[in-house]
C-alpha cells in the first residue's frame, strides 16, 4: 500500500512536470495546427535565460522566472511573423516539421556557441530545497512547488480559453477562419497572441522543469519526443487532455521503472501504443478538430 | 582484370606511403576519431586540447619526422560511420596511427581495418574491457569499468558496508560495472541486495530512488554515462532524502567528471568515487599540465579524464615512432611499447603486455569545495591496478 | 423489373438529433429517379447512409437482393453501388487517363500487382480509350486534373463512376457549379447513361430534374415527404409548401 | 479535408508527387545516369570509397522512406526500425550461420518487410500526429529490444565481427572499399529499378490515390489501409536490404541504426532531394552526406546551424526539394504547371 502511494506521488509529480512543459505545445498544435518541434528549443531558451539571470546577473528565482518567460516570448515573436505565419494550416504538416526542426538546429547551434556545451543550472532559493513529507512519502519541495504551479497553469488556461473574450474569439477563429475574419475578428493578432502563449508556456516549463530535464544545448532535441507523446495522448488542443495524459504517462513510467526497472523503457512506449490504439485522437479529441 | 591490376597498384602505392616514413624527414599522420560536435562535443575538445598541449611541450617532431594529427568528427555512437571515417583516414590520408574513440562500438568497428592495414590504434577512452581482445593492435590509455570498480568495491567492503545496491545505466559499460561490483563486493563478504538497470533515456529517477530506499541498502554503487542523466540522478539522490537518510553514494568517477561539477552543485558534495584522474591531483606533473592548459586555452573547465587519456595516448604514439626510428610497422610498434612505463599527470602508468591496457593508480575521491569550486579531492590511492576485466568481461 | 436497390426504414440519429427517420424506397433497373428537397432536408445524409459512409441506426439496405447494411462503403462499391461526388473529388495531381486506369484496375481487383506496368495491362488501354471517348475527354487525357475546367472535372466524375460498371449509380448534383456554357455536355452525358442502369440523382435544379427523372422522391427534415412520378410531384401542394417555405435556399 | 487541402499554401505540395506523365521524358534516363555517375565517382574519387559506400547504402534507405512518405503519404519517424532490423538480421546470420552477402541481403529484406507488415497492420489506421508517435514508439521498442538482446546483438557495444564472404566467391571486401562500393552501388541501382517498377505499377497508381485522398479510394471500392500496409511492407523490405547492405559493407551494426535520429536524418535528406521522386532520394542523400562530410571536416560546430538554415530555406523557397529546383531551372515543367 505504501509502495502504491509512493508510486502514485512520484508519478503525479513527474506527470505535472511533463504537463507544464508540454501544454504549450498542445496549445500551438491544437489551436493553431502547427506541429511546432521547436517547442523544446523555446523551453530551453527560457531555461538558459533564467539560468543566466539567476546565476550571472544574480536575480532572485521568481524574478528570473518572469524575466525568462517575458524575454523568450519577445524573442520568438518575430519568428511568428517571419516563419510560422507561412506554414499555418494542417495540410502543411511536413513543412511544419521541417521548418521547426531547422529552427531547432539553429537554436541548438546558437546556444552551444553562446553558452558552451556543459550543463547549466538554475539555482533554487532556500525555500524550494529540501523535502516535504506527504504522509509516509517524502518528495522534494521543488516538486511540490511544480505540482502547485502545474495546477495553477491548468486552471489559468482553462479560464483563459473558456471564460474570456480572447478564448471565445480564438476558438471561433480556429473553427472557421474565414467566418471569424468576416465577423471582424483579427485572426492575425489572435494567432500572434496564441503563439506568444505557447512560447510563454514553453519557457515556463523549461525553467520549472530544469531540475528534472537539465539544461544543455541538446535539450531541444532530446526531449521533444516526450512532449509530443503527451500531446498525442492528451489530444491536441485539449488542456485537460494534456493534464490527463501527462499524469497517466507519468504514473505508468514511474510504476514501470519502480516495479521492473530492467524493462522500464518498454512501459512508456507500450503504454503509448496501447493508448493511441484505443483513443487514436488522444483522450480528449481536440475540441477544435 | 583491370580490377586486380588497380588493386595491386593501389596496394603498392599504399605500402610505399606506409614505409615512406623511413626516408628522411617526413610527415607521420595520426587520425583522431572522436565527437567534436553534438552532445559529446566537449570530449573531442578535450582530446584536441590535450594533444596540442603535448605537442607544445614535446614538439611536433620526432627525430626527423613531423607528427600531424587529423581530426574526424563522429558526433554519436555510430560504428558504421566510425569504420567509414577510419577507412578514409587510412586510405586517403594515409595515416600511420588511429586514435581517439569515445564509445565502445566505434572502437570495436575498426578492428578488422587495423588488422588488415597493420596500423596501431590507441584508444583514448572507450572503456569496455573486451575491446583490446578483438585485435592485437589496440592499445588503451584510459581506464575500464572493472579497473575503477574493483578497488571501489573492496574499499566499500573494508568500510564495513554489508548491504549495497547497484544502480547502473542499462548498456554495455553499465553492465560491466554492475558485474565487476557484484563479483568483487560479494567476494569480500558484502551482499548486493538489488541490481537495478536503469533505461538510458530515463529522465525521472524518483522511482529508482524509492527502490534503493526500499532495498534497505546502506550504500549505492551507481554508474551512468556522463551528462544530463548523471546530473538528474545525483540531484534525485539528494532531493529525495536518500542522502539525508545516510545512504552512501559510490561510483566510478565518470559520474562526477569535472565539466559537470558546477551544474551538479551541492548535490554532488560527498559523492565518493574511484577514478584514474582528478583535475585536482596533487603532483608536479599534473600542476604543470593544468597550468599549461590554462595558459593555452584560458580556462581549465574542460580538463578531465578524457584529457589525460588523450595526453598519454599521444605519449605512447610518440614512443612508438621513436622506437621504430621513423619506420612504422603496426604490429612491431605495438610490440615495442608493451611493458612501457612512464610518469603521467595522473601518476605512474605501465602498459600491460597482455591486455595492452594501462596499469595505473586508481584514486578514491570525494567531492568537496576547494576555494569555492567543486573538486574531486583524492583521499586514498590504490597503486598498480590492472584491467581486471580483461578476458573476463562480457 | 427487378429491384436493384431497396431501402427500408432507414434511420439515423446523431446524439439526440434525428437526421434521417424511417426512409424507404426502391430503385429498379432502368429507373431514373431524382431525390429532391430543400437544404438541410437530409439528402446528403441519406446518400451517405446508402453508400455506407456512415452506419445507420436502424433499417436495411439491399443491393440486388443482398443485404448490404453491414458492409463497408468499399464493399458496396464492389457490388456495384457507385456514387459521384457533389464537389468534384478527384486526385489533383493525376491525369484524366490515370483516374480511369485506376478505376478500371480497382474494379477488376488488379491493383495489388506490384511489378506490372500499367501501360501493359491487357485490355486496359482500350477500355480507358472508350471511356475517354464516350465523355469527350480524349483531348485532355494527359492533363493533370488540377488544371481541368470544372465542367470537365464533372464529366470525369461521371466517367469514373461508369468505369466501375455500376448497377446502381448515385449522382450527387452532377451539374452543380458548372457554368451554363458547359452544362449541356453534362446533360448529354447523363442522357447517354446505359439504359439498364438504375440511377438516383440528387438535384436542386428543377429543369434538370424534370428533364431527367421518371420518378421523384422528396425529402424534408430527414423524412420521406412524398414520392411519385414527375407529374404527381409537380402537382403536389406539400412539395410547393416545403419549397416556398425555404425559397432562398432552393436555388 | 478537401477544404483544408484547398486552403493550403505552396508547402502542401511537398508530399504530392508530380504526375507520372510529365516526367516520362526525364525518367528513362535517370537510373542509367545514377549508375554512370556512381561509376564515374568510383574512378574519380578512389580514395573516398568509404564515404561513397555509405552514401549508396543510405540512399537506398532514403528511397524506402520516399516510397512510404512520397508515394503513400505516410508521415513516419520510425523507418529506421526496419533498417536496423534488417541490419541486425543480416549481421546475426553472418556471425552465426552464413556470411554470403546475398543471403545477408535476403534475410535483411525479409526481416525488415515482416516487421513493417506486422507493425503497419497495427498502426496504419492512424493519421497525422498519432501515426507519427506510433512510428516513433515502434522504433524505440525495436531499439530497446536490440539493447536487451545482448547475447544476439551485442547490445550497446554493437554487433561486431561480421565478416562477409567474397561476392560470388571472387571479390573480397577489403579495406580499400572497391568491392564494398561497387556492391552497394549495384544494390542501389537494383533497388531503384524495383522501386520505379512499383511506382508505375497498378499498385503504385493506387497508392498515389490513397496518399491524395483515401476516402475517394474507398469510393471506388479500394481499401486505403491495405494499400498502405502493403506499401509499408514493401518499403520495409527495401529498408531492411539497406540495413543489411550497411552490415555487409561496414561489418558492424550499432544501436544507432534503429534510432530516432537516423529516421529523422533520412527524412531531412529526402526532403532535401524532393519527395515523390525516386531520384530525389539519391540526390538528397548525396548532397546531404557530401556537404556534411566537407563541412564537418572544417567546422563541426557550425554544421548544425548550416543544416538548420538550409531546411528553413528549403521549406520557404524550394518546397519540392533540389530535384524540383533542377526541373524548374531546366524548364521541364514549363507551361505544364497550372491549376491549384
Amino acid at each position: 500500500m505504501e509502495t502504491m502511494f509512493g508510486i502514485a506521488v512520484d508519478g503525479v509529480a513527474y506527470g505535472m512536470i511533463l504537463f507544464i512543459i508540454s501544454v504549450g505545445l498542445s496549445v500551438t498544435l491544437g489551436l493553431m495546427r502547427v506541429v511546432n518541434l521547436a517547442h523544446g528549443a523555446f523551453a530551453m531558451v527560457g531555461g538558459y535565460v533564467a539560468s543566466y539571470a539567476a546565476q550571472t546577473a544574480g536575480l532572485p528565482y521568481g524574478v528570473a522566472l518572469v524575466v525568462a518567460v517575458a524575454l523568450t516570448v519577445l524573442a520568438t515573436l518575430p519568428l511568428e511573423r517571419l516563419l510560422y505565419r507561412r506554414i499555418y494550416g494542417s495540410a502543411n504538416e511536413l513543412a511544419q516539421v521541417l521548418l521547426t526542426i531547422g529552427l531547432t538546429f539553429v537554436i541548438v547551434a546558437g546556444i552551444n556557441y553562446l553558452f558552451g556545451p556543459t550543463l547549466k543550472r538554475i539555482p533554487l532559493p532556500e525555500l524550494l530545497t529540501g523535502t516535504v513529507e506527504l504522509g509516509p512519502k517524502a518528495i522534494p519541495t521543488h516538486r511540490a512547488f511544480v505540482i502547485g504551479a502545474g495546477a495553477a497553469t491548468l486552471l489559468g488556461l482553462w479560464w483563459l480559453l473558456e471564460r474570456t473574450d480572447f478564448g471565445i474569439r480564438l476558438r471561433a477563429a480556429v473553427d472557421d477562419p474565414a467566418m471569424a475574419a468576416a465577423l471582424g475578428i483579427r485572426t492575425e493578432r489572435l494567432y500572434l497572441a496564441t503563439f506568444a502563449l505557447g512560447t510563454g508556456l514553453a519557457a515556463l516549463g523549461g525553467v520549472l522543469g530544469a531540475e528534472l530535464l537539465p539544461l544543455e544545448p541538446y535539450y531541444a532535441i532530446r526531449y521533444i519526443v516526450l512532449f509530443l507523446a503527451v500531446v498525442a495522448v492528451g489530444g491536441a488542443g485539449s488542456i485537460f487532455g494534456s493534464a490527463a495524459a501527462a499524469l497517466a504517462l507519468g504514473i505508468v513510467d514511474t510504476a514501470g521503472k519502480y516495479l521492473i526497472p530492467n524493462f522500464g523503457e518498454f512501459f512508456f512506449y507500450v503504454a503509448l501504443i496501447l493508448i493511441l490504439f484505443r483513443w487514436p485522437h488522444g483522450f480528449f479529441k481536440g475540441r477544435t478538430a | 582484370m583491370t580490377r586486380t591490376l588497380r588493386n595491386a597498384l593501389l596496394g603498392a602505392a599504399f605500402g610505399l606511403a606506409l614505409t615512406a616514413g623511413s626516408a628522411g624527414a617526413a610527415t607521420i599522420k595520426v587520425g583522431v576519431v572522436a565527437p567534436f560536435s553534438g552532445p559529446y562535443g566537449v570530449v573531442g575538445k578535450s582530446f584536441r586540447e590535450a594533444i596540442e598541449i603535448y605537442q607544445a611541450e614535446h614538439g611536433k617532431t620526432v627525430g626527423n619526422d613531423t607528427v600531424e594529427f587529423i581530426y574526424k568528427d563522429l558526433d554519436q555512437a555510430n560504428p558504421a560511420q566510425s569504420k567509414a571515417l577510419s577507412q578514409e583516414l587510412i586510405v586517403k590520408e594515409k595515416v600511420s596511427f588511429l586514435a581517439g574513440y569515445f564509445f565502445t562500438p566505434d572502437a570495436l568497428a575498426v578492428a578488422p581495418l587495423i588488422d588488415e592495414a597493420n596500423i596501431p590504434c590507441v584508444i583514448f577512452n572507450a572503456a569496455t574491457s573486451a575491446i583490446t581482445e578483438k585485435s592485437p593492435r589496440y592499445v588503451r590509455t584510459s581506464f575500464t569499468l572493472w579497473q575503477n570498480t574493483v578497488p571501489l568495491a573492496e574499499y566499500m567492503a573494508k568500510q564495513g558496508i554489508k548491504k549495497a545496491v547497484s544502480a547502473v545505466s542499462d548498456y554495455g559499460p553499465g553492465i560491466d560495472g554492475e558485474t565487476a561490483f557484484k563479483t568483487t563486493f560479494e567476494k569480500h563478504g558484502g551482499t548486493v541486495v538489488d541490481t537495478i538497470r536503469m533505461p538510458m533515456k530515463s529522465n525521472d529517477f524518483a522511482p529508482f530512488m524509492q527502490r534503493i530506499k526500499d532495498s534497505g541498502a546502506e550504500a549505492v554503487y551507481a554508474f551512468l554515462p556522463a551528462g544530463p542523466t548523471t546530473l538528474a540522478f545525483a540531484k534525485a539522490f539528494s532531493d529525495t532524502g536518500l542522502k539525508a537518510a545516510g545512504i552512501k553514494f559510490f561510483g566510478p568517477g565518470d559520474l562526477t567528471q569535472e565539466p559537470d561539477l558546477p551544474a551538479l552543485g551541492d548535490a554532488a558534495l560527498g559523492i565518493t568515487t574511484t577514478f584514474n584522474y582528478s583535475r585536482a591531483h596533487d603532483s608536479a606533473k599534473n600542476k604543470a599540465f593544468v597550468a599549461k592548459h590554462k595558459e593555452m586555452f584560458g580556462s581549465t573547465d574542460t580538463v578531465t579524464f578524457t584529457s589525460v587519456g588523450a595526453y598519454d595516448g599521444v605519449h605512447v604514439i610518440y614512443q612508438m615512432i621513436k622506437n621504430g626510428g621513423g619506420k612504422i610497422d603496426g604490429a612491431k610498434a605495438v610490440e615495442s611499447v608493451k611493458g612501457m612505463s612512464w610518469e603521467s599527470p595522473r601518476g605512474p602508468l605501465t602498459i600491460d603486455p597482455d591486455s595492452r591496457h594501462v596499469t595505473q593508480t586508481i584514486y578514491l575521491r570525494t567531492v568537496e569545495k576547494v576555494d569555492g569550486k567543486l573538486e574531486n579531492v583524492e583521499k586514498e590511492a590504490f597503486p598498480n591496478q590492472p584491467d581486471y576485466g580483461y578476458k573476463l568481461g562480457k | 423489373m427487378t429491384a436493384l436497390l431497396e431501402v427500408e426504414g432507414l434511420s439515423k440519429n446523431f446524439g439526440g438529433l434525428q437526421v434521417a427517420s424511417d426512409i424507404s424506397m426502391t430503385l429498379s433497373a432502368g429507373d431514373r429517379c431524382a431525390l429532391i428537397g430543400p437544404n438541410g432536408a437530409g439528402k446528403t445524409t441519406f446518400v451517405n447512409l446508402v453508400t455506407g459512409v456512415i452506419p445507420p441506426s436502424a433499417g436495411t439496405i439491399r443491393l440486388d437482393g443482398r443485404d448490404v447494411t453491414r458492409l463497408s462503403a468499399a464493399e458496396r462499391v464492389r457490388l456495384g453501388l457507385i456514387r459521384s461526388f457533389q464537389v468534384a473529388r478527384l486526385f489533383k495531381s493525376m491525369t484524366v487517363r490515370e483516374h480511369l486506369e485506376l478505376a478500371v484496375l480497382q474494379r477488376d481487383r488488379r491493383t495489388f500487382r506490384l511489378f506490372a506496368n500499367v501501360a501493359r495491362v491487357a485490355g486496359l488501354a482500350d477500355e480507358v480509350a472508350e471511356l475517354l471517348g464516350s465523355m469527350g475527354l480524349t483531348p485532355v487525357a494527359h492533363t493533370a486534373v488540377g488544371s481541368l475546367a470544372y465542367g470537365q472535372q464533372r464529366l470525369l466524375e461521371i466517367a469514373l463512376a461508369l468505369a466501375m460498371k455500376p448497377k446502381v449509380l448515385i449522382l450527387d448534383e452532377p451539374a452543380a457549379g458548372v457554368p451554363h456554357s458547359e452544362s449541356q455536355r453534362i446533360l448529354d452525358a447523363i442522357d447517354r447513361l446505359p439504359k439498364d442502369l438504375a440511377v438516383l440523382m440528387i438535384e436542386h435544379d428543377m429543369d434538370l430534374v424534370f428533364r431527367f427523372a421518371s420518378s421523384i422522391i422528396v425529402l424534408a427534415q430527414g423524412r420521406l415527404l412524398c414520392s411519385g412520378t414527375a407529374k404527381q410531384i409537380a402537382a403536389d401542394p406539400r412539395v410547393r409548401e416545403v419549397y416556398l417555405g425555404s425559397r432562398t435556399n432552393a436555388h | 479535408m478537401t477544404s483544408v487541402a484547398e486552403r493550403d499554401g505552396k508547402a502542401g505540395r511537398m508530399t504530392r508527387p508530380a504526375p507520372l506523365g510529365r516526367r516520362r521524358d526525364l525518367d528513362w534516363i535517370g537510373i542509367p545516369l545514377i549508375a554512370a555517375a556512381g561509376l564515374a565517382a568510383y574512378w574519380l574519387l578512389p580514395e573516398d570509397l568509404a564515404l561513397l559506400t555509405r552514401i549508396a547504402a543510405s540512399a537506398l534507405f532514403v528511397l524506402s522512406l520516399d516510397l512510404v512518405l512520397g508515394y503513400g503519404g505516410i508521415a513516419t519517424l520510425g523507418q529506421a526500425a526496419m533498417f536496423g532490423t534488417g541490419a541486425y538480421a543480416a549481421g546475426i546470420l553472418a556471425v552465426n550461420w552464413n556470411n554470403d552477402p546475398f543471403a545477408m541481403l535476403a534475410v535483411g529484406g525479409l526481416a525488415g518487410g515482416l516487421l513493417a507488415l506486422v507493425t503497419g497492420a497495427l498502426i496504419l489506421h492512424a493519421r497525422g500526429l498519432t501515426l507519427l508517435m506510433l512510428t516513433i514508439a515502434v522504433g524505440q521498442i525495436v531499439q530497446e529490444v536490440a539493447n536487451k538482446a545482448r547475447d544476439w546483438t551485442g547490445g550497446s557495444d554493437g554487433l561486431s565481427g561480421i565478416d562477409p564472404a567474397p561476392v560470388l566467391g571472387m571479390f573480397r571486401f577489403d579495406m580499400f572499399g572497391h568491392t564494398s562500393y561497387l556492391f552497394a552501388l549495384a544494390v542501389l541501382v537494383v533497388g531503384l529499378v524495383v522501386a520505379r517498377r512499383i511506382v508505375r505499377s497498378p499498385f503504385g497508381l493506387a497508392c498515389r490515390g490513397v496518399s491524395e485522398d483515401p476516402l475517394r479510394i474507398s469510393a471506388i471500392g479500394g481499401s486505403p489501409k491495405s494499400y498502405l500496409v502493403v506499401l509499408y511492407a514493401v518499403a520495409g523490405v527495401i529498408a531492411g536490404v539497406a540495413g543489411a547492405l550497411t552490415a555487409v559493407t561496414s561489418g558492424i551494426v550499432g544501436l544507432d541504426s534503429t534510432g530516432f535520429s537516423w529516421s529523422a536524418e533520412a527524412l531531412v535528406m529526402l526532403v532535401l532531394g524532393g519527395t515523390g521522386r525516386l531520384y530525389g532520394a539519391v540526390i538528397g542523400t548525396a548532397a546531404f552526406m557530401g556537404v556534411h562530410h566537407i563541412l564537418a571536416a572544417n567546422d563541426p560546430y557550425h554544421w548544425m546551424a548550416f543544416i538548420g538554415l538550409f531546411l528553413i530555406g528549403i521549406v520557404l523557397f524550394l518546397p519540392g526539394g533540389i530535384v524540383s529546383g533542377v526541373e524548374r531551372l531546366g524548364g521541364l515543367r514549363r507551361g505544364k504547371e497550372g491549376g491549384a
